[in-house]
């Protein structure tokens, strides 16, 4: 050891030396734990410990439901690429009557990072942090090394829930302003207004599809996917097996309902049921028309299956909620001949519908389905709403487009949903 | 009573959930951890109905002796089966090592595979059959498949071996994958977010009520 | 012979072929492997049954779908015998993911979720493996969980495979410290919304029972502001749009994702939309992983079947549409053919 | 894997493969198996993850949970044809929240997230970074923004497909057969992979003749 570094060594012993003692004196309320680190003080101490994090700041985490606070420190001068510092440790502390209490680890972060969010805090206490700069790695002999610094200690902070997520706003006004659309649209065909809706092939179809099992005198087989009643596709699909299963009474046609959902069975009896009523023909409603099958998806696919190349449907529909099952069941349901109609929003399962089915409904036009089916004013004015929907949205991309190609506004940013 | 309470809970409830996505405050913020402990509570009763449905159905295959009733008999004794195993092997049913498992591993996996695997078949079955360019929207989806499937395959790259690098049937894959797919999709996308929201609104306003039980 | 009598002696041919190599597999036969020469003529074999298809079809007798069936059964299987290697590409969205996961510190904790069941394995289970070993390469700390019931079952197959693997045979990996397994969790995407909060509520224990509390690695994980990486593999609902929509568009997760191929083309908007940092689809998106991590597994091995597969499809269609418009578009479309 | 149990999976999964010869014993036994055990498979499933596990051990800690047990009581009221008709409060209730959740998440992640990445610059690689895109990104963004506008084009129900409408329609169709016929390509890498997964498990794991 140089005599230059020996200078330097004893200089920052003293330093040390009288930080103890300041430490020792002044902050009781700190036990062993902290200091032990700085018992071992040696050139190599010196050499590894890293500067400290600065700046450490803490403020509760905006637009959410409080219990959270994010701190955030300027980097030490020793986080840099192939620096000293491999990691931080994030510290908290309560503050009771203006005392610090004692600190304890609640989270670290990777070195590069300025920010940790601690969530585990109460509302409406205050907390104060600090951030260790953590040096640490394996030795020759394999032991886990680590050296530190310590960051000043933030000023207080305590976290409380909001009642509004700011950056929800747009959000809010889009949907607002779509809902409007819908419902003043409502209004007017409910007031008498004449619409236009273009047809729809595969709605044009089902009373065709349901006359001719009748002449037939063989089944109609619905098949409502396998989504459960917390999806939208299925809950679309129970709309459009009510308007079916009418037609099907009026013709008197057995309709067969398989389900693979508990769930699905309950509601889909009910809308068989209710249609029945409502056709004139309650009493030709019969409980097991609607059955449950199995949860499992190809538990589902091998039982239907079977049941299409035994039975012989003469007309099948396919609305809901599709996965790989809807291959399967289009392709066998080709190829006994049945006429075939299917609807889902399963992009991946549109291909197939498209080539083994009379008539497919695609994405949009499945919720748009039993709105046109029931021919009710009510439901075709949310249709033209929702064209107005789709105008305003080709209108904002042009405009928008146009002003971001020529630099004008960054108008997108108007459709960023994160904060 | 047994109409109006329903659509009333449908409203209120579709309208707090909506208000939940805007603010973070309790109990707005519990309000979706609360329905999916709640949908789960629901959906496992309800199982029970469909289960008994199931039992109920082949059991009068097998009395009323109609055809193929062997079978029927077949699914009520392997229900049976694996859900006395499965009750009677408690909270960690799923663990390896259990009864349970092996028959998942061993009987279950092997059919639900199976059935999954024998897509394949079907696949090329309704590629035979089915996909003819009748027209030229049709072309199109013929075209766009062929490049897809030749090009995510090495054997794609193998037959236009003489194109230079960036330029080979991997590289056209990708480009229809990332660009006009991609557009298709989103199109296919804002649609069905709108004809989701139309429905929504309609089901919470109590337009669309057949869930309930149909019309009036 | 009637048709009764030649079923019965084809199922008992192909069962006792099967205890026959059964028996020979027990003796401990070796591996069956065609050399070049066999496997060209067996490729050339299947070329000239497709033209014989071909001439058939055209001539106005489309064949009998079981045809199809044994042709496909017969073209996928045979590759698995041969040893051809292949030039495998990798296409933007690999590349990115990879890059991605290159650029993580030491130390950053990621999250699997996986999100599929045994059937969908042959695609997602190599993806999970290479990942699994490229971020313990990297010294990465790995969390793993499921929406699907038969999730964390394959995350532990995963970390069995990875942790026998050539690469990582010296090194010693605790469970707690450098991974954990948290299990699966009923809820669907409410799972994910809620972990947004709290990770805790979600996994008061992990898949073998120890409480959140004691294990070091995740105990100070509060939600989704610790995590440095997702990284979702999926075969369907709930999946890579849960987690985007919730995730992602919520709480700002950075994402990756390995789909099942079925899955993939819908995942690409968000792709492009920067809502996802890279995409591995199907198996191919497994092999292109595979080679950029020099991981090597069923992935690259199965690569060979792939491109097998994908030409006799190829193959099939344009049978079917040349006979299409050479007997004569409309006779075809009318006729219900069986 | 002993051998009982390697043999009974290779029986059910050939049982299964029957099928493509035709209908037959075999398949219907292997298809009875199925829907007993997958229904029975998921009847456990759910009652220890969900019933057991989010109500039974929970339901003193979270008074709410109670709710949930009571909305299924009713669900379970079906089973009395007289007081049937409360289970329609539970669905009311699932259908309410699906409804709304849905219409938020939709209207995010699918309108306005879509719609924030198809406005884009067209002749630059980002926004303010002036015209610096090369050709291929220009043609690339310019495809994306036709193709989704003319696709949603399609989807108007209020206006008959006729004129320059007509003409958007039509090419907006184009771009959903592109869409169908990617995913249809890729479709087929799935199915092949899962084929070729099981035969894996034929021809390696069983009978070992392939490595």
């Amino acid at each position: 050891m140089g005599l230059k570094q020996l200078r330097i060594f004893k200089y920052f012993s003293f330093i040390i030396f009288s930080l103890i003692i300041i430490n020792s004196t002044f902050v009781i309320a700190q036990d062993g734990a902290d200091s032990t680190a700085l018992e071992v003080v040696d050139s190599l101490t010196l050499e590894l410990q890293p500067q400290p994090a600065t700046n450490i700041t803490a403020k509760d985490t905006p637009n959410d439901e409080g219990g959270s606070i994010i701190v955030s420190w300027n980097l030490s001068a020793d986080d840099y690429a192939g620096g000293k510092v491999t990691q931080y440790k994030v510290f908290r502390a309560m503050l009771t009557d203006g005392k610090v209490g004692e600190f304890e680890q609640v989270g670290e972060n990777t070195a590069g990072a300025e920010s940790f969010q601690d969530g585990n805090v109460d509302n409406d206490f205050q907390y104060v942090y600090k951030v260790q700069a953590i040096n640490s790695f394996y030795d020759e002999n394999a032991e886990l090394k680590e050296f530190f610094s310590e960051s000043k200690i933030s000023k207080p902070v305590s976290s409380s829930p909001q009642w509004f997520k700011m950056y929800t706003i747009n959000t809010l006004i889009g949907v607002v302003l779509l809902c409007f659309f819908i419902i003043f649209y409502i209004n007017q065909a409910s007031k008498g207004k004449k619409l236009f809706i273009r047809k729809l092939a595969g709605m044009e179809a089902v009373h065709e599809a349901v006359g001719r099992a009748t002449e037939m005198g063989r089944k109609i087989f619905y098949v409502s996917g396998l989504g459960d009643m917390d999806n939208m596709q299925t809950i679309a699909s129970m709309t459009i097996l009510g308007r079916v299963s009418e037609l099907a009474a009026e013709y008197d046609t057995y309709l067969d309902v398989p389900v693979c959902r508990s769930l699905v069975m309950v509601t889909a009896k009910e809308v068989v049921k209710g249609a029945y009523s409502k056709a004139g023909r309650p009493d030709s409603f019969q409980e097991d028309q609607v059955h449950y099958v199995t949860d499992d998806q190809f538990g589902y696919a091998a039982a239907v299956d079977g049941m299409f190349v035994r039975e012989k449907p003469a007309t099948i529909f396919f609305m809901g909620q599709f996965f790989a099952e809807s291959l399967i069941l289009a392709e066998t349901g080709n190829s006994i001949g049945a006429i075939q109609i299917a609807g889902t929003a399963m992009p991946s399962q549109l291909p197939f519908f498209v080539a083994a089915c009379d008539y497919t409904l695609i994405g949009e036009e499945l919720f748009a389905a039993s709105s046109y089916l029931s021919k009710e004013p009510k439901l075709l004015g949310s249709l033209k709403g929702q064209d107005i929907g789709k105008g305003v949205i080709l209108v904002a991309l042009i405009i928008g487009v146009i002003l971001e190609t020529f630099n004008i506004w960054n108008f997108s940013s108007l459709f960023s949903v994160i904060d | 009573m047994r109409r109006e309470v329903p659509l009333f809970i449908t409203a209120i409830v579709g309208i707090s959930f909506v208000i939940q996505y805007f603010i973070p405050h309790p109990p707005f913020s519990n309000l979706s951890d609360w329905f999916s402990d709640w949908f789960s509570i629901i959906q496992a009763c309800a199982i029970v109905l469909g289960a008994l449905n199931l039992m109920k159905i082949s059991f009068l295959k097998v009395k009323d002796k109609k055809p193929d009733w062997g079978y029927a008999a077949v699914i009520i004794v392997s229900f049976l089966f694996i859900t006395i195993i499965g009750l009677s092997e408690g909270e960690g049913f799923r663990l390896p090592g259990t009864k349970f498992d092996w028959i998942y591993n061993f009987i279950f996996i092997p059919l639900s595979a199976t059935m999954f695997s024998i897509l394949a078949f079907f696949v090329a079955s309704a590629s035979y059959r089915a996909f003819r360019a009748r027209n030229f929207e049709a072309t199109l989806l013929l075209i766009a498949a062929f490049f897809v499937m030749l090009g995510r395959v090495p054997i794609g790259d193998l037959l236009v071996w003489f194109m230079p690098e960036g330029y080979q049937l991997s590289n056209l894959a990708s480009w229809v994958m990332n660009v006009p797919q991609a557009a298709g999709q989103r199109a296919i996308m804002i649609g069905i977010g709108l004809g989701v929201v139309s429905t929504s609104l309609r089901v919470i306003l109590g337009i669309e009520r057949s869930h309930i039980g149909g019309g009036e | 012979m009637s048709t009764k009598v030649k079923e019965i002696l084809a199922v008992v041919a192909i069962t006792i072929f099967c205890l026959v190599f059964y028996i020979g597999k027990i003796n401990g036969w070796e591996t069956i492997e065609f050399s070049f020469t066999v496997s060209m003529i067996v490729i050339s074999l299947l070329v000239l049954s497709l033209v014989w298809i071909l001439i058939l079809t055209i001539k106005g007798n489309l064949i009998e779908r079981r045809i199809v069936f044994l042709f496909v059964g017969i073209a996928v299987t045979l590759p698995l015998f041969m040893g051809i290697s292949q030039k495998i590409s990798s296409s933007p969205e690999v590349v990115s993911l990879y890059e991605s996961v290159d650029a993580l510190p030491a130390g950053s904790k990621v999250l699997i979720s996986f999100d599929y069941d045994p059937p969908s394995a042959p695609e997602l289970q190599p993806m999970a493996e290479a990942f699994i070993q490229l971020c313990f390469e990297k010294n990465l700390k790995v969390i793993t969980m499921g929406l699907w019931p038969q999730g964390p079952q394959q995350a532990n197959l995963a970390f069995e495979k990875v942790f026998s693997s050539e690469k990582l045979k010296g090194r010693k990996f605790e469970y707690g410290v450098d991974y954990v397994n948290l299990g699966f969790q009923t809820g669907n995407e409410f799972v994910v919304q809620r972990m947004g909060s709290s990770f805790k509520s979600m996994f008061p224990t992990d898949y073998v029972g120890n409480a959140y509390n004691d294990l070091p690695l995740v105990k100070n994980i509060k939600n989704f502001s610790n995590i440095d990486y997702c990284f979702n593999l999926s075969a369907g609902f709930p999946g890579t749009v849960e987690w985007i929509q919730i995730g992602v568009d919520r709480f700002g997760v950075l994402l990756g994702a390995g789909n099942t191929a079925v899955q993939a083309p819908q995942i690409y908007p968000y792709l492009n939309a920067g809502q996802l940092t890279g995409l591995l689809g199907g198996m191919n998106g497994a092999a292109e992983f595979e080679k950029l991590t020099e991981i090597p597994g069923k992935g690259t091995k199965f690569m060979l079947s792939q491109s097998f597969s994908h030409m006799v499809v190829i193959a099939f269609v344009l049978i079917g549409n040349v006979a299409f418009f050479m007997s004569g578009r409309k006779s075809m479309l009318e006729g219900n053919e069986e | 894997m002993d051998h009982f149990s390697l043999w009974l999976a290779a029986f059910l999964t050939l049982g299964i493969i029957s099928f493509l010869y035709k209908d037959n014993p075999w398949y219907k036994l292997t298809e009875a198996i199925f829907i007993g055990i997958s229904a029975g498979y998921w009847v456990v499933t759910l009652y220890w993850d969900n019933f057991y596990g989010k109500f039974w051990v929970n339901k003193g800690e979270e008074p709410t949970l109670w709710i949930g047990a009571f909305f299924g009581f009713l669900m379970l009221l079906r089973l009395i044809p007289k007081v049937g008709w409360l289970s329609r409060w539970p669905l009311a209730f699932i259908v309410g929240a699906t409804s709304g959740l849905w219409l938020m998440n939709y209207f995010a992640s699918n309108i306005m997230v879509q719609v924030q990445a198809t406005i884009m610059p067209l002749f630059s690689t980002g926004y303010g970074t002036g015209f610096d895109a090369d050709f291929a990104t220009i043609v690339a963004n310019f495809v994306i923004f036709f193709g989704t506008l003319t696709g949603l084009v399609y989807f108007f129900f209020s206006k008959e497909h006729k004129g320059a409408f007509g003409v958007g329609a039509k090419i907006g169709i184009f771009f959903l057969m592109i869409t169908f016929g990617a995913s249809f390509g890729y479709t087929v890498m799935s199915r092949m992979s899962l084929l070729i997964g099981r035969i894996d498990f034929l021809f390696g794991d069983w009978l070992g003749m392939i490595q």
